[in-house]
């Protein structure tokens, strides 16, 4: 799931300044799940946006609606109308809703979240990294835990000479991430694994190698 | 000057507050005219939308009232809401309201006399506050509807 | 083991008296769906309760919550209740009872009149006072809109009967009718007929018979009532001026005071007077002085020290300890002087008022004594019946049952427990009645319909009289999408419902909002009542302008009435977005669970197995017979031993009651009928199922640290006392001084109630010592003695056996201090004025109970249940549903509810399985629709709602369509809404309290503040 | 049980005590009434006392009477009763007697009418420790006065005012 969080209100109110009838748009996907863009959040914003706007004496109009997903121009078709009516859209979807949206309507488009990270859900209300999109997955040497995505220095053959007593030394609150590989390869029996080197990664299949696509041949039209 | 009056919309436990609110009415003790209670099964029910729309229709004030922690009919709704009033506040003052506009308070059904006491005490408060930032251009500045 | 087999009649219960009393003790056994037959010799039912203008100690009437529960369409048919109605002889025995009954004619068909009086200005003299129509007899004037609503004519006083059948101009009037005579077989019976009230005409010293302006306590009550001979105002009945000083005097016709008084303490007179105090502060004039001269302040209900304190405190009610001399008014003068003295100076006071209210006793009345005679009930020599010393409701007739004023003065309260009790005991004696189930109302199409409101605005006039009703109603009319509003008065009135249900049906209203008291109280009340003319329950909305406008501004008429308005405003716009739902029915677990094996517990549990329910009784101790193992006699000198043998006996040889000892209240889940409760017996889990709970935990003999307990070995506790004069015989041969101070870790900060047992158990306990050494002197230091009821008769027995009584006062309390062998106690004699001090042999400290604070907060917890501020269980309504408690489907008794005497522990047992059987003698139970709902197309499987909930109830599940979605059962759900608050989706509502309800009651709320 | 107050009234009404008030019409002599608390308060009520009055005005004549204030059954108790008059604490006897005093004191009466001979006593004696100028009578000696009956070993402690009325009497013969 992607992970985000709202903007600071300030931003946000600097975005839209110049308009008054805004469209402000959840997602019921992957922003819904982490609480950031889902339906009620919008409704939540909405109502901050108006109060903080009317504040300085300026009524806003918002009108709010989620769509089933952001990322796919089939929904994202569904507010064309909506759009029309309103100077400016605020989108509470992850990055990629935003672009959707921005790329559909010739309208200035704002995002409302930080897209964070590509994550999991530790309990409720907290969400960790788990991935960074690398296009080499390796899991299956290290035991299940990404040393790419959890490790702060992304080290590929063991931790670093800063990690002591389980714990990252950039954030004490971070478990060191070829920690966690050892305890779990031992626990599986699978230590040699850990043995094996692990050759310098290729980064061309991660975004190091400039923008991705994937197609579907058999799908794609 | 008419004294400025503040609306208080306070959403009160079926279990626990509206029935001190009505203990204090049974036995008469007075509180502020501007406190209007919403009947909720629990304060776990209490969404912070509708504190934001509370705020965002003009109330001056906000009271959350749950029942005392260990309380709760249902566990731990009181806890939670708890979370949600913290949540809310942060909002608040990102959006410029105060706040302690906004507040959780606990009691039991027999606790009649500490609703009254509550409810004059948070209308004191916001008084002392003024009127909410946030009213209407044309708002009627606080007098009591 | 065999069962003992049970008597058990095909025939009905009959009810005699339809005051309060009456109508619990029928409901309840309606309720449980054994046929009932109340009868009432007065046109209406209400009795006492609907002359009073308000009750303590909630200072309302509150008569309208139990009164329409008596309509015919309620109560599956079970109740069949007749007015007019007297018993003219009984035969057979307990299981066989053959009653004849006779029905008095009205003269007036009740179909046909319309209540439009002519009859009654034509001839006056033969038209029978009827309550509120009439302002003849204003005194004696009851409910304002009686049931049923139509006049009586009284036959024998009739000299035209041409011309009065001619009169009436809708041929109403049957002059020829006769009394129907009927015969009724009955398993047992309850006499449930109420008290007299002592008339003071007599006391000429007291001026009542001559003076205006002295008036008996239920006099004065009809004064302030808005449906009294003032319309409401207070006034001098001399010269129709408002009082500036008012008193009232105390204990007429009680304690043996005057001729012909009782000589029992009739036990309600305290607290009545001093609500009207309050209530005459409140609403008429808080300039009104009012004074109460008394003997002994006995507030020693469940909180009612509070009332006391708050009535001195709050209100400034001010109150002398003195038997006024008597009631004067000098030639020429107009006010009333009364003639007193005071403990502190021995000098005669003359004091001026405007009005003198005598708080009159209740006494036996005659018609009922002599029904009670007929049965061969024996009576004490005063008339009112004697009771077995365990079992209060018990007469000495198997079979036949009293409770309420009947039995003796008592309170509401009282004899609503009292009536709960009978119940249980006459309901074991017949067979419950099979009756089809109402079948439940669909939801109707046009439930949903376009919105049309009713506004139903229901307060009576007394408890509305800061509101102004008309325009509410006005004001209501106004209302967008409201089709009809009115005012309706009495709602204490099963008949007034009518009308209501027809202005409902012509106005094709689909939705209707009350605007009364607490929808704590009205909603499920007008649920029933608006079902039969197709109102969705769902689609009804409170207001509550009593407690949050009527009254708690009662001092401020304009916010009230504002405030009331939107309320009612609010509530058109919640009950506009409500929608209509349906019940569903589940099968009922038919098993009780009893928590606490002391004779509380036991007696619940056997009485509940006495009547076929399984009950499981957990005791945390290894032991039966809880505090009662501390005690050997009770002051009628009943052997609490033999009964706790007698009671463990049973309750561990029924086959139908399965005891746990030592066993601890783990977990609990559920809902009424579909409890679930987990125990740690002996420290194993173990699971059980059960349809209700009593609560019967009892409390702790206090224990505080005063007057060297604990480290004297002469001071010692009333408990310890009574065993030393069981055990050790010998060594109180020996005392010559025995000093005993009441109110010791009661009525204080730390313990602000009444221990309400102490002062009959120092009694009990002087007598006990005297029995072996007469020559002993007793000194007994209290603050207000409060030996209620026929205790009052072992005060003046201890009296007259020379026990010397003294009063403290809480400024001045007793020293004891420890001098060699004895223990010094200092007192002061308020009389002779001087310090006393006495070198006892033995210092008994009367130090009550307190609540098991601890393990009630513990219960408490894994119940849900609400406590008291002391610590005790609290219930659902102190007056009216005294054994209730808020969660449906739990009930208290005994010392868990505040701390009393065994005698009245063992009636609240059985009120409470009476109460509990309501529940029990179902086999089915109705569902409220009260679940969370998921909107499956919205739903985003987040897991939200599934982390959130208390109690594990949603649960992603694969749909028809494939799609895993949140599913919330309806049965479990236990409707608390945290799933829809967090619901990040938005994808979850509770029904009836959906965001669209909340958000419109909102915006009405505050639609002017940003208009 | 019955008062004797209520025969003499109603002998009175029947004519059978022929008792008259001629003796008091020039003389004036006045007189209150000291109402017993165990006949009138705590057993008959005003009743009795309405029939003490009765008797009293046809015996002194109605218009001599003079009322304390209160009276009836709401007089005050002569501080004699219970025993008191017996039992010693003279002084607290007299203490609580002072009120009766007054009252009478208060009325200007010649004579203070006890049907009660514990009153009697207590009344006679606070009159004279207290330096009153009244006497004390019993309803009964009165009555015998009126009837031209009363002998003269009763007649010994009337004042001198009263020496002399009707003194016909057999005794007085001799």
């Amino acid at each position: 799931m992607i992970t985000a969080e709202r903007k600071p209100l300030e931003e946000l109110l600097g975005y839209i300044a110049p308009y008054s009838r805004i469209l402000l748009l959840g997602c019921n996907e992957c922003v819904t799940v982490c609480a950031a863009g889902g339906r009620k959040e919008v409704g939540l914003l909405a109502s901050a946006l108006k109060m903080a706007a009317r504040k300085s004496g300026k009524e806003l109009q918002i009108v709010e609606h989620t769509l089933e997903r952001q990322c796919d121009p089939e929904y994202v078709e569904e507010v064309a109308s909506m759009v029309a009516q309103a100077d400016a859209v605020v989108s509470m979807a992850c990055g990629c809703g935003v672009q959707q949206m921005a790329m559909r309507y010739a309208k200035p488009v704002f995002p409302a979240l930080n897209t964070k990270f590509m994550g999991g859900s530790e309990r409720q209300g907290v969400w960790d990294e788990r991935c960074a999109g690398c296009g080499n997955c390796l899991l299956g040497v290290t035991g299940g835990i990404c040393p790419i995505a959890r490790c702060a220095k992304r080290l590929m053959n063991g931790p670093c000479g800063g990690s002591a007593n389980g714990v990252c030394e950039i954030t004490p609150d971070v478990p060191c991430a070829w920690h966690l590989i050892w305890e779990r390869l031992e626990e599986l029996g699978q230590t040699e694994d850990y043995l094996e080197i692990i050759p310098a990664k290729d980064w061309k299949t991660a975004q190091g190698g400039g923008p991705r696509k994937i197609i579907r041949e058999d799908l794609a039209e | 000057m008419e004294q400025f009056e503040p609306v208080i919309v306070a959403f009160c436990c079926h279990y626990c507050a509206y029935t001190a609110a009505d203990t204090a009415g049974s036995q008469r003790l007075s509180y502020p005219v501007g406190v209007k209670i919403v009947r909720v099964p629990c304060t776990g029910k209490v969404d912070a939308k509708h504190l934001l729309t509370a705020f965002e229709k003009g109330a001056d004030g906000v009271l959350v009232a749950g029942c005392l922690v260990g309380d709760c009919h249902f566990k731990d709704g009181n806890v939670k809401a708890a979370r949600r009033v913290e949540f809310t506040k942060k909002y608040l003052e990102e959006i410029g309201i105060e706040a302690e506009r906004l507040e959780m308070v606990r009691m039991s059904a027999g606790m009649g006399r500490e609703f009254a006491e509550t409810a004059t005490a948070i209308t004191e408060k916001i008084r002392a506050l003024g009127p909410s930032p946030v009213k209407g251009k044309n708002c009627c500045c606080g007098k009591a509807a | 083991m065999q069962k003992k087999t049970k008597l058990q009649s095909n025939g009905s219960v009959l009810v005699v008296g339809g005051g309060l009393g009456g109508i619990r003790a029928a409901l309840d056994l309606a309720e449980a769906r054994k046929d009932v037959i109340l009868v009432d010799k007065a046109p209406c039912i209400g009795g006492l309760m609907t002359q009073l203008d308000r009750t303590f100690p909630t200072n309302n009437c509150d008569l309208c919550t139990v009164a329409p529960f008596t309509a015919k369409d309620s109560r599956g048919g079970h109740l069949d209740m007749r007015g007019l109605t007297t018993v003219t002889a009984v035969k057979g025995k307990e299981g066989n009872f053959t009653v004849s009954l006779m029905t008095a004619p009205r003269f007036v068909n009740v179909e046909k009149c319309t209540a439009c009086g002519e009859c009654q200005r034509k001839y006056p003299e033969c038209v029978s006072f009827a309550p509120g129509l009439d302002p003849r007899a204003p005194t004696c004037m009851r409910y304002p809109k009686a049931t049923p609503y139509a006049y009586v004519i009284d036959m024998a006083k009739c000299a035209d009967k041409e011309g009065l059948k001619q009169c009436c101009p809708v041929g109403a009037i049957e002059t020829d009718a006769l009394p129907k005579v009927e015969e009724a077989q009955c398993g047992s019976i309850i006499l449930a007929a109420g008290a007299a009230l002592f008339d003071p005409s007599h006391l000429d010293y007291f001026g009542y018979a001559a003076q205006p302006d002295v008036v008996t306590s239920l006099e004065y009550e009809r004064i302030l009532s808005a449906s009294g001979p003032t319309g409401g105002k207070l006034l001098r009945p001399s010269n129709g001026q408002p009082p500036k000083k008012v008193a009232w005097i105390q204990c007429v016709g009680s304690r043996g005071l005057q001729k012909g008084a009782g000589a029992y303490c009739s036990s309600a007179c305290c607290m009545f007077a001093l609500k009207e105090a309050m209530v005459t502060r409140e609403r008429f004039d808080s300039e009104i002085e009012t004074t109460i001269f008394y003997m002994d302040m006995r507030a020693f209900g469940k909180d009612y020290e509070k009332y006391l304190n708050r009535a001195k405190e709050q209100y400034g009610v001010r109150l002398v300890h003195s038997r006024p001399h008597d009631v004067l008014r000098p030639v020429g003068m107009d006010k009333l002087q009364i003639l007193y003295t005071v403990d502190e100076a021995p000098k005669h006071i003359t004091e001026e008022f405007d009005m003198v209210v005598l708080s009159t006793g209740f006494k036996m009345n005659e018609d009922v004594k002599k029904l009670a005679e007929d049965l061969a009930v024996e009576l004490y020599a005063d008339g009112f019946p004697k009771t077995d010393c365990f079992n209060a409701v018990a007469t000495s007739v198997p079979g036949v049952y009293v409770c309420g004023t009947l039995q003796g003065g008592k309170d509401i309260p009282e004899t609503m427990t009292q009536a709960s009790a009978a119940s249980c005991l006459a309901g074991a004696k017949v067979a419950v009645t099979p009756r089809p189930k109402a079948e439940l109302p669909a939801v109707t199409p046009e439930c949903a319909g376009s919105p049309r409101v009713g506004v139903l605005v229901t307060l009576c006039d007394h408890e509305s009289t800061a509101l102004d009703t008309t325009a509410l109603v006005e004001y209501a009319k106004s209302i967008p999408h409201v089709v009809c509003a009115a005012a309706f008065e009495a709602a204490c009135d099963p008949s007034s419902f009518d009308a209501v249900k027809a202005a409902i049906l012509a106005n094709g209203v689909n939705r209707v909002v009350v605007a009364g008291s607490s929808p704590r109280y009205e909603l499920e009340k007008y649920q029933a009542m608006l079902a039969p003319v197709g109102i969705n329950k769902y689609l009804i909305e409170v207001a509550n302008i009593r407690e949050q406008a009527a009254w708690v501004h009662a001092g401020e008429p304009a916010a009230a009435n504002a405030k009331a308005k939107q309320l009612v405003a609010m509530a058109v716009a919640g009950v506009m977005a409500a929608k209509p739902l349906a019940d569903h029915v589940v099968p009922a677990n038919k098993n009780a669970l009893v928590v606490g094996g002391g004779v509380t517990g036991m007696t619940a549990a056997l009485e509940l197995a006495g009547q076929g329910a399984k009950v499981c009784l957990v005791e945390k101790t290894a032991e039966l017979g809880g505090v009662a193992r501390n005690l050997v006699k009770t002051i009628e000198g009943g052997d609490v031993q033999a009964l706790i043998a007698d009671l463990v006996e049973k309750t561990t040889s029924h086959p139908n009651i399965k005891v746990f000892t030592a066993t601890e209240i783990v977990d609990h889940s559920g809902q009424v009928g579909l409890f679930r409760t987990g125990l740690s017996v002996n420290g194993a889990y173990k699971e059980i199922e059960h349809g209700a709970t009593i609560l019967a935990t009892g409390a702790t003999p206090n224990q505080p640290q005063a007057f060297l307990l604990g480290e004297n070995s002469r001071v010692c506790t009333q408990l310890d006392l009574q065993k030393v004069v069981n055990e050790q015989p010998k060594e109180v041969k020996k005392w010559k001084n025995v000093v005993m101070i009441q109110c010791v870790g009661s009525r204080d900060a730390d313990n602000p109630n009444c221990s309400r047992l102490c002062c009959q158990s120092s009694i009990k306990n002087a007598l006990a010592i005297l029995k072996e050494n007469p020559n002993a002197r007793i000194f007994v230091l209290y603050r207000d003695l409060r030996t209620y009821g026929r205790f009052e008769e072992y005060y003046q027995k201890a009296r007259e056996l020379g026990v010397i009584f003294v009063r403290y006062s809480v400024d001045n309390p007793p020293k004891v201090e420890a001098a060699g062998h004895y223990a010094n106690v200092t007192f002061t004699d308020v009389i002779m004025g001087r310090q006393v001090v006495v070198s006892a042999d033995c210092v008994g400290l009367s130090t009550g109970f307190v609540a098991s604070r601890k393990s009630n907060e513990a219960l408490a917890k894994v119940f849900g249940l609400p406590l008291t501020d002391d610590g005790y269980f609290a219930e659902m309504h102190v007056k009216l549903r005294p054994v209730d408690m808020d969660k449906a489907g739990f009930f208290v008794a005994g010392c868990a509810h505040s701390p009393k005497v065994i005698a009245e522990n063992l009636t609240q047992a059985r009120a409470a399985a009476s109460r509990a059987m309501t529940v029990l003698a179902n086999d089915t139970l109705v569902q409220e629709a009260k679940f969370a709902h998921v909107d499956r197309a919205r739903c985003a499987a987040c897991l939200v709602c599934v982390r959130a909930c208390p109690f594990d109830v949603p649960q992603i599940t694969v749909d028809d369509k494939g799609l895993g979605r949140s599913y919330i059962d309806p049965v479990k759900c236990h409707g608390c809404g945290t799933c829809a608050a967090e619901c990040p989706a938005k994808a979850i509502q509770l029904n009836q309290f959906e965001d669209v309800q909340i958000l419109s009651s909102l915006d009405q709320l505050l639609a002017k503040v940003n208009a | 049980m019955k008062s004797i107050y209520e025969y003499y009234a109603k002998w009175i009404r029947e004519g059978k005590l022929k008792v008259s008030s001629d003796w008091n019409k020039e003389r004036k002599v006045k007189f209150t009434i000291q109402d017993p608390c165990q006949i009138v308060r705590k057993t008959f009520g005003d009743p009795i006392a309405d029939d003490l009055r009765y008797v009293i005005g046809k015996v002194v004549g109605e218009e001599n009477i003079i009322e304390m204030t209160p009276n009836k059954s709401n007089n005050y108790c002569c501080g004699g009763g219970g025993g008191f008059l017996q039992s010693g604490f003279t002084e607290a006897r007299r203490a609580y007697g002072k009120v009766k005093f007054d009252q009478i004191m208060e009325t200007g009466a010649d004579y203070c009418i006890t049907g009660c001979h514990n009153c009697h006593a207590q009344v006679h004696d606070i009159g004279h420790h207290f330096g009153g100028h009244y006497s004390t009578v019993h309803i009964w000696t009165l009555i015998c006065l009126s009837l031209g009956v009363l002998g003269p070993n009763e007649r010994a402690y009337l004042g001198d005012d009263l020496k002399d009325v009707n003194v016909f009497h057999p005794e007085s013969e001799h």
